[in-house]
């Protein structure tokens, strides 16, 4: 290997965006064949399905699907692969099937937004108050508090996040009563036309909430448990000691002796965190019809709907790599022990 | 072997158990857990022929509140949810030990071999291990089960096969650790052999990592399984959890307020089993760790 | 020689799963103005846990002291009894009256924090009256008086400064508020034996120049020899001999002083083979009855088995906690 | 040379040892000893003094053959131990055993006594059953002074104190009859009054048994005590700089980092310690090993740098009398 590819490959920016490529062309190659090679190829089934539904013939049939995957059928299938990479490479993700002629990339356009709207919401708010929690529980160890509060984290964070929501919606919005089921479930009021009235965004917060308590209320405990381990650990280290030694104020301590080192390991959870929900996402928005990506998702695999599949597993996939290297970037910032580029 | 002998043997693998059982008796949670494993073991081996599966639609008994008969109630088609309850066990516990089996053995031969050998087989381990981290596994999951139609046992396997390399992570930096000892050096001088260096020295020191692993990879193929299931993208078998709160939400049952208790069965039988696994760990890492013992 | 600090009849006491640990047990002693006082004694004798009382930072839930006062005698005459100070002024009494620089150089700062920030947090939270830049010629000062490069060593992160050279900066921060009375805690274990040397000069350099009052807890004779002026030996969390240098080194009155000095090689002078002291250190939460020190002891009578001896005067300022020290080492 | 009497029981010729800094595709080599020179016959002693990262750990290694050396051989009794058929180097690795430094390290946490030291002498076959290998084990505590050994059998190494655990750690490598013990530090972690006895614990065991040692520490103190009138050597950043007989080499170092070293010792006697002269060096800083001074690599603190000499060619190691040689270009040409 030659000098410079070496010395590149010592760059850690460059290091970091290969990772990247080389995920994301690995899970869409792995799209590409899982698609074309199952049993029952999906292009098959949309032309038996067209033929028996819109009555044309195989080859009026053929044309049509063929138009759909953006693909050349008879081409021998490597050459279909370079075709379908070198689409996704400007960006086309082919066309939805179910909803005739609109493109993958619109589609995901439409629904990303309210996945990252809720999603980021909750995210936020459970890490709050998960690294509150555990920053009181580790001061309090061995309280009845702390005690309590972690028995009742670890439960919280075993039960899945799916029997929560369905938990909420049967008793809140059934059982009691107590919230309307019709805003707990979907988006936002059909009747209300989106655009930035107060109407609206009143709405969107009603429709968003449930979903973001099941969220939060699913996700808090992890954190909390882990910023309470950094905080005893962080408690037990020498310079804690030296700190109160050299008679530092109380609340210093506890930010930025305390609290600064604690919550450094976590910033790189959060990070990854925000990608990976995207794909958990998939059960919380089918419960409560949020229309984001997760819903589309399913919808997709339940109607068949290869090239949205396709797409959006893409994007969820794009998501968490990026998040992930993002959040390799910004440790590497945040902390001063780990240098950059050595 | 003379019979004396291996009666001394036998003597020392049933106090070991003993020994295992008094330290996981000794921690509460671990006792709790243990208990809760052992209703579910019960219900899963014996259930069947105790609470033989209730198939037969009783139009007229539709979800009757609990009685000495149907303690659970029935169902929307008046069966009893007990039995589904009872019967459903086995399907559960089977995929999430075979996942979670196929993970932890995976995650202990790459993170073991990785952290052991080093270099550019590590490099290249954890440079896979890194990409399929990187893939979501749920999606990926549900769309490989909604396109393929998967049996239990590969669908098991899938789990386990998307689900090792963070455990091979942990696993991995474990080792790294543990080769650095001295007594693992000290091992190697005396030349022991590779297979008690494994065995003997290394294992019973990843065997707390180990047991919280499988505990971790048991939660998370329970939570994937019935998730799957639930969002029906797995072949239906009539009597599994997952099913039943796929009915009740399909169906419509969750809107007559009668139901709550075909709903809520399945729902508590998942929980209890997540909490009592967890339970369980925590008392098996105090049992593999005589630091940890008085 | 007037006291600066007083401790009297002080226990200390650590709560473990298997029962109490009895790290501190009724230490007496008081430390007077201007001298290098050395405490000595081997792992598991107290001393770390004694140090750490006199700054009341025993880990709080897990360490209780059960017995005894410790009373810090200021300039002004008054007297403050250190372990029933509350917060604020406990606070602003730690080092601004009594500094400490502790074991493990590694750990001692801050790892996300530059030095210069760590500096500047201890001037900003006494409330010293000082302008940013004053603030910061003192730093450098104490800086230079320990030996560093002050533009360097100040910008930097602890990860990028060497184990001796985060030493000398934890001694610098030390004096940062001038305080009457220094504590030093096994300042130099783990560093190379050059390293170890320049940091007992910089302590020379300050002793000089300063003129406080050091505690220096080793485990190392050959440190005590080379700064103390007085030496506490500390066995099973108690003191059993005090005295002077020449005291301890050239007449040890304890069979405990005197089998540790017998066990250390010399390099220069001619040795024989080394006799060290049989058996082990007591296990801390099961103490034996009577001397704490007698199933090692070859001197040992029935009285040393049923009795806790109590230190008695030797000579002036020399005390030992034996009961046949006159029949073992004779008078003076 | 044939296998007469004079072989020596263990030779190092000239090793050298690289490390690799850094992961897949980035590495960087960093010599972490350089050309070693070592021989030492039976019940014979050689102390390796150094301060940290010096290499002598490395040296141990490599003499034990944990470590396969870069460059030179390491030889026993005679033959080049990587090329040795199987059974040869079984019969090393069986003579030639290590003692560690650390005895909270040593020992396996989750082994017990027993289980720890019987392991070896099943596995060579000095025990068949418990009831022999019991017997054997007893033997081996009761002459590392761990008595009664009942006692010790079937405890964790946790529930021992750090001068037990070290006995432990002596006793399992003296498990197998030793001819040759690499000894790292083995008591710069315990406690002052018991250093001695470990000490002479181990030159009982030379008395007896005829082992021979490497006595790898940073305490020229101990050294002393344990090399007398053996060989020392005295090692800087990867290379030897001064050898020779340890009484002698104390009484008149001749290299400047060992006079530096032993003006530095401080010494339990407050009246030859306070009366010491400190040499000063030029600089306090240890050079990294990524960045080796160029010519001798003690120059950048060496209190007689010569300029255009010291820095530039890198001093041999050189005999100036009988038995004492030195790599400084004070000495000879």
């Amino acid at each position: 290997m030659s000098e410079t590819l070496i010395r590149l490959y010592r760059n850690f920016f460059f290091r970091k965006i290969l990772r990247v490529a080389v995920t994301v062309f690995i899970v869409s190659t792995l799209t590409f064949f899982i698609v074309r090679l199952m049993p029952g190829n999906p292009i098959d089934i949309y032309i038996s399905s067209l033929m028996s539904t819109q009555g044309m013939s195989y080859q009026e049939a053929r044309q049509m699907a063929l138009a759909m995957f953006s693909i050349d059928l008879d081409a021998p299938l490597h050459l279909q692969y370079i075709q379908y990479l070198s689409n996704l490479i400007r960006g086309d993700l082919g066309v939805s099937i179910t909803s005739t002629g609109t493109p993958v990339a619109k589609m995901i356009a439409e629904f990303l937004p309210w996945t990252l709207f809720s999603v980021s919401l909750s995210l936020f708010a459970s890490f709050g108050i998960g690294v509150a929690l555990g920053m009181v529980m580790a001061y309090r160890r061995g309280g009845i508090f702390d005690t309590i509060l972690t028995g009742i984290c670890t439960i919280m964070s075993a039960i899945p996040n799916y029997i929560v929501g369905i938990l909420v919606i049967v008793f809140i919005g059934i059982q009691w009563n107590l919230y309307p089921l019709e805003t707990m479930r979907g988006t936002y009021t059909s009747t209300i036309t989106p655009g930035f009235t107060i109407e609206f965004i009143v709405d969107v917060f009603k429709h968003v909430l449930w979903p973001f308590i099941t969220y939060v209320v699913c996700t808090f405990g992890g954190w909390a448990l882990s910023m309470r381990a950094n905080t005893i650990s962080t408690l037990g280290e020498d310079y804690i000691t030296v700190a109160k030694a050299k008679g530092l104020k109380e609340s210093r301590i506890t930010f930025s002796y305390v609290g600064r080192n604690a919550i450094l390991p976590l910033f790189t959870s959060l990070t990854i965190s925000f990608g990976f929900i995207f794909g958990g996402s998939l059960l919380i928005e089918n419960i409560f019809v949020y229309k984001g990506i997760g819903w589309l998702l399913w919808s997709a695999i339940n109607e068949r709907d290869y090239p949205t599949m396709q797409g959006v597993f893409l994007i969820m996939t794009t998501a968490v790599v990026l998040s992930v290297t993002i959040a390799d970037v910004l440790y590497g910032l945040i902390d001063p022990r780990v240098r950059r580029g050595e | 072997m003379t019979k004396e002998k291996y009666l001394v043997k036998w003597r020392g693998t049933a106090s070991k158990t003993i020994g295992l059982l008094k330290t996981i008796y000794a921690s509460k949670h671990g006792t709790v857990g243990f208990l809760i494993l052992l209703i579910y073991l019960f219900m899963a081996f014996f259930g069947s022929s105790i609470r033989p599966l209730d198939t037969t639609p009783k139009p007229g008994q539709m979800y009757l509140p609990p009685s000495i008969k149907y303690p659970l109630g029935t169902d929307n088609q008046g069966r009893d949810t007990l039995s589904f309850i009872v019967n459903g066990t086995f399907d559960v516990l089977y995929i999430s030990l075979v996942a979670s089996m196929v993970s932890v053995i995976l995650a202990v031969l790459v993170g073991s071999v990785s952290g052991f050998k080093g270099g550019t087989v590590d490099s290249i381990l954890m440079y896979i291990s890194d990409i399929i981290l990187n893939i979501p596994q749920f999606p990926l999951m549900a769309v490989l089960s909604g396109l393929m139609r998967l049996t239990d046992v590969s669908l098991a396997m899938l789990m386990g096969v998307l689900s090792w390399p963070s455990l091979a992570k942990a696993i991995r930096s474990q080792v790294l650790s543990l080769k650095e000892r001295d007594f693992i050096e000290a091992a190697r001088l005396l030349d022991l052999g590779t297979r008690h260096i494994v065995f003997t020295e290394l294992m019973p020191n990843l065997m707390p990592y180990i047991a919280v692993s499988f505990a971790l990879a048991m939660t998370y193929s329970i939570y994937n399984y019935v998730g799957l299931v639930f969002l029906g993208f797995v072949p239906f078998r009539a009597y599994n959890w997952g099913v039943m709160i796929n009915h009740a939400w399909v169906l419509g049952a969750i809107y007559n307020r009668d139901s709550i208790l075909w709903i809520l069965s399945p729902i508590i039988a998942i929980v209890g089993l997540e909490v009592g696994v967890i339970m369980f760990s925590r008392g098996l890492e105090l049992a593999f760790n005589p630091r940890l013992r008085k | 020689m007037r006291p600066i600090l007083s401790i009297k009849g002080l226990s200390v006491e650590y709560l473990s799963p298997r029962g109490r640990v009895k790290a501190v047990r009724n230490v007496n002693l008081e430390v007077y103005k201007g001298e290098i006082l050395f405490l000595v004694g081997e792992s598991g004798a107290g001393k770390s846990t004694l140090g750490l009382t006199l700054l009341k930072l025993l880990p709080e839930g897990i360490a209780k002291v059960v017995g005894g006062e410790v009373i810090y005698h200021r300039d002004d005459g008054g007297n403050l009894n250190i372990l029933k100070l509350r917060k604020g002024r406990l606070r602003r009494f730690r080092w601004k009256e009594v500094a400490m620089v502790f074991q493990g150089a590694m750990n001692s700062l801050n790892p996300i924090m530059k030095i210069k920030d760590q500096m500047y947090d201890v001037i900003k939270d006494h409330g010293v009256r000082l302008s940013k830049r004053e603030a910061y010629k003192k730093i450098e000062e104490l800086l230079a008086m320990v030996r560093l490069d002050a533009k360097r060593v100040l910008k930097s992160y602890p990860h990028q400064l060497s184990g001796g050279m985060k030493q000398r900066v934890m001694i610098a921060m030390s004096l940062l508020l001038d305080p009457k009375l220094l504590i030093l805690d096994e300042p130099t274990t783990a560093l190379d034996v050059l390293t170890q040397k320049n940091i007992m000069n910089v302590l020379k350099d300050i002793r000089d120049k300063l003129h406080l009052t050091m505690i220096f807890i080793t485990h190392d004779l050959s440190l005590a020899a080379e700064l103390a002026d007085r030496i506490a030996i500390m066995y099973a969390g108690s003191i059993v001999e005090v005295g002077s240098v020449e005291q301890i080194f050239y007449r040890p009155k304890h069979p405990y002083t005197h089998g540790l000095l017998k066990s250390v090689p010399k390099l220069t002078s001619e040795i024989g083979k080394l006799e060290s002291i049989p058996g082990f250190p007591p296990d801390m939460i099961n103490l034996p009855p009577g001397c704490k020190f007698h199933p090692r002891c070859v001197f040992r009578r029935d009285i040393c088995m049923e009795k806790e001896p109590f230190l008695q005067k030797v000579e002036e300022n020399h005390y030992t906690a034996c009961w046949r020290w006159r029949d073992i080492f004779g008078e003076e | 040379m044939g296998k007469s009497e004079n072989t020596p029981l263990l030779e190092l010729r000239g090793v050298y040892k690289a490390y690799k800094v850094g992961g897949f595709l980035r590495k960087v080599k960093v010599n972490a000893i350089e050309d070693i020179w070592l021989s030492l016959g039976e019940a014979d002693i050689i102390s390796l003094v150094g301060e940290s990262g010096c290499g002598k750990t490395t040296t141990g290694k490599v003499a034990v053959g944990l470590l396969k050396p870069d460059k030179g051989e390491v030889l026993y009794k005679g033959k080049n131990i990587w090329e040795m058929t199987k059974e040869e180097f079984k019969e090393f690795r069986r003579n030639v055993q290590m003692m560690h430094q650390d005895p909270y390290s040593s020992l396996n946490p989750m082994l017990t006594v027993y289980k720890t030291l019987s392991a070896p002498l099943f596995r060579h076959g000095l025990a068949s059953d418990r009831e022999e290998a019991v017997e054997r084990i007893a033997r081996l505590l009761r002459l590392v002074g761990l008595t009664p050994p009942e006692e010790y059998m079937e405890k964790y190494p946790h529930q021992l104190s750090g001068g037990e655990r070290q006995r432990v750690a002596f006793a399992r490598t003296l498990s197998l009859n030793p001819k040759l013990i690499v000894a790292d530090e083995p008591v710069s972690m315990i406690d002052v009054s018991l250093r001695a006895s470990i000490l002479n614990l181990m030159l009982d065991m030379r008395e007896k048994f005829k082992v021979s040692y490497v006595y790898i520490t940073h305490d020229l103190i101990t050294a002393r005590y344990f090399s007398r009138k053996h060989l020392l050597m005295i090692m800087y950043l990867g290379s030897i700089v001064e050898t020779g007989q340890t009484d002698r080499i104390i009484k008149e170092p001749l290299h400047p980092y060992t006079q530096v070293l032993l003006s530095a010792l401080p010494e339990p006697d407050p009246r030859i310690t306070r009366s010491k002269k400190l040499i000063a060096l030029r600089s306090l800083d240890v050079p990294s090993l990524l960045r080796m001074p160029t010519g001798c690599k003690f120059h950048p603190r060496c209190p007689f740098f010569k300029k255009g000499l010291c820095d530039v060619k890198r001093p041999t190691l050189i005999e100036v009398e009988s038995g004492r040689r030195v790599a400084c270009h004070l000495y000879g040409s």
